[in-house]
């Protein structure tokens, strides 16, 4: 069932110490930045995150890592211009990393989501990531087995809900916020607008609102996420 | 087949190409029609000297077809990036669609030609360019190894000597490979190699070669050279 | 728990259930806000006890939660068809996507509640309902192994004994089975049947009893009833 | 690169005996009539079929098996009130049967268009349609092993398509067209309308133009298809 929560605070709030997080985002672009911010505030740690990156500038995820709320890290691409706070809590060995190839990580929260055990992938074998792991070849081409990778909460961002938690996206934004809203116990969305059933037109709906928990609604204004991205675009 | 095997009017071989020279090379070996990922860095230069008449369709992987050119002061959108993530724009025909389906339009075989940097690469087509393997660094690899095993045609676009002038076609791989016998075309300063399955084994071949003879390339490379 | 446990009128336990009084009561068993599938036959009638307060999403795995009441005149599209190809029709909050997303959906454990038809079910909870065995029968399974095993809650709705009067509930299926310990409830005209983990082991219990004795369903029934 | 047919019989005509066939549809919903008539009129045959049903009716794929042109049937659900020709080749040990749960058919297609070499699926676990298959135990639930179904050719039907291919759907007849679209070398499209490139919203776009190779414009009635499927609709 789909609920309302009055504010990012609300919808965090019940975050456990020691809770996977799955975090959507590609760089800025689709990162909830306002439920990061509440669960910051919240408090909640020794917490395990699933994100393509490993936060950047100092904001959001970067915040939580810097605060050692982060003992592992899941990602494909922890290492950018301003990911300073992750560059200083690896280095410290304070923060533990599994690195996974982009595809891989988009397909395991796919598993996780599809109800799929495990999967081959070509990706990744013969590398220094694939090492230890199950491989096999199937019809002449060689395959890593990789297995779900499941979050107790999700935070998404998207442009709009309905009522019943049906979602739409605005362009790259889209990113892993399907796979990981299927793929978590627990989906909390921000949305920029929420709009009665029925406002969506059915065939454009990207995530049904099966997937979704709770909805945060926190307004944004066309000219400050432009404005935004201006300022804190950094070269992958 | 969608790679071109001629070109309007190849460039001077009688000295190495400009980065420009060679994503200029590069642009024009893409046949028309194709869905192309150019991959972060030296490659990203080829978009400029693709022509509207060879109607490439541009994929980026954090999940778009049909990526337009980079975004200049008002295009700029928070909302729309590449995956180098830097501001771009949208063409008529685009679509959006998320990270497991863009990954999986990769790994399923759909992308015609996918240009990438490299560190090395060896004869048989094997691809290092996610990591030094420096002990000190701090590892990342992004959608790199899934760029390198996805698309048809992987071209890699590099100089052919490293800054100590060996060569970065080798024998085999001593930087940590992203890929095993997956580039197709290795495009660099000093020519332009075919590597291409012959009698069940993967073999790298001259193209042409540029700035350099054919003989003192294949002195200065530590494997035989197939013309 | 999307599972109601008490009932607001139960109805009379001196006679046996109609097919309209056990789709009434599974109706009324569902939690609100739950997202439900209804397989084929039987089951398809507890849509018409569904309360609009209840607020239950309907899934049909041919791609669409939201689903409305069978379609009448005007509104016939063939378009628009549940899985039993019966034309439909749509609620405000529809979603459409297609049947590989569809089934991700049953199988990722997304749904709260999938009520089935059955030719037997084990005392475990193993399900036959998609093949009699017969020698000179045309096999057909279409979602059938993919609900059983899906949904948070399997309940199934059937008579309790065939026509020969032998239970269908059984110590082990002798049908093909559809999925392994699979089912939670059984919904028959004698009884309500809950299914549930006990020390590691999946037991049958009987929550409550019609127009038959405790008793004599205990001797009509070839394994050890709980209560 | 994506190619518009100028009537069905082109758009299908380079189809070869023995190939295997993706065929749209769920019943009616969706299921390329035109073309698969044209297919029937081309003379194709020895082929592989993976669609979910096996035919109903005198119309598209009921009439390829009457003409025995199907050696092949790759399906969840054969055997309907109106699969009389199907019916009879089966009993006449005239055509061959790979019967697969119908999640299991959706996500072997998707796997084929998505490069995974196999996956461990739930379905089916313990059942005869399983026997023989590899198995395995992961974190408690048993799987079966699947692997991918490939097709030469898909034969799809979507509402529109824009000059690159890109498609957008109708209600329940999208069922298999977009993991059809992508798990085949050659798609082929039959499409009520086309439509210049940009007319189509970027972000409600089901099925990118990657996939697309053939696009045939069928024109049907908004009116047609309300009678045909008042006229047509059987039972399961």
């Amino acid at each position: 069932m789909t609920q309302t929560a009055k504010t990012a605070a609300d919808a965090v709030a019940d975050v456990q110490d020691g809770s996977t997080i799955l975090m959507g985002g590609f760089g800025n672009a689709g990162q909830p930045m306002e439920l990061i911010d509440a669960l910051l505030e919240g408090g909640a740690t020794d917490l395990t995150v699933i994100n393509n990156n490993a936060g950047q500038g100092d904001a959001g995820l970067a915040l939580l890592i810097k605060e050692r709320r982060v003992q592992k890290i899941i990602c494909s691409f922890p290492r950018q211009s301003d990911s300073w706070h992750f560059d200083e809590a690896y280095r410290a060995g304070e923060i533990e990393l599994e690195l996974v190839p982009q595809g891989n990580l988009a397909e395991r929260l796919r598993a996780a989501g599809a109800g799929i055990g495990a999967f081959f992938t070509p990706t990744g074998y013969g590398t220094e990531l694939a090492e230890g792991k199950e491989t096999r070849e199937i019809d002449g081409i060689n395959y890593v087995l990789e297995y779900p990778l499941r979050g107790d909460v999700a935070l998404i961002k998207a442009l709009k809900a309905d009522e019943q938690g049906n979602l739409v996206y605005r362009k790259t934004a889209r990113n892993f916020g399907p796979v990981m809203a299927a793929a978590a116990a627990h989906t909390i969305v921000q949305v920029e607008e929420l709009v009665p059933a029925g406002s969506l037109d059915p065939e454009t709906v990207v995530t049904p609102g099966i997937y979704i928990d709770t909805i945060a609604v926190i307004p944004t204004a066309s000219g400050q996420r432009a404005q935004a991205g201006a300022a804190s675009f950094s070269r992958k | 087949m969608p790679i071109r095997e001629t070109l309007p009017s190849r460039p001077d071989t009688s000295e190495r190409l400009s980065r420009e020279q060679l994503a200029e090379l590069v642009a024009a070996d893409i046949a028309p029609s194709s869905y192309v990922n150019l991959g972060i860095g030296q490659p990203t230069k080829v978009s400029d000297y693709l022509k509207p008449e060879q109607k490439i369709t541009l994929h980026t992987e954090n999940g778009m077809l049909g990526m337009g050119p980079a975004a200049q002061g008002d295009q700029v959108d928070e909302d729309l990036i590449n995956a180098g993530k830097i501001p771009v724009t949208e063409l008529p025909g685009t679509s959006y669609f998320h990270h497991a389906d863009s990954f999986s339009m990769m790994r399923g075989g759909h992308l015609d030609v996918c240009v990438l940097g490299a560190f090395q690469v060896s004869a048989n087509g094997d691809l290092a360019n996610w990591s030094t393997g420096a002990p000190d660094a701090i590892p990342a690899v992004g959608g790199a190894m899934d760029l390198a095993i996805g698309a048809k045609e992987v071209f890699v676009m590099m100089s052919l000597f490293a800054r100590d002038g060996t060569p970065k076609i080798v024998p085999e791989c001593t930087y940590p490979v992203t890929g095993l016998g997956c580039v197709t075309r290795v495009y660099t300063d000093h020519g332009v190699f075919l590597i291409t399955e012959h009698e069940g084994e993967r073999r790298l071949k001259l193209r042409e070669h540029y700035g350099i003879t054919r003989e003192e390339l294949a002195s200065r490379l530590d494997f035989d050279l197939h013309y």
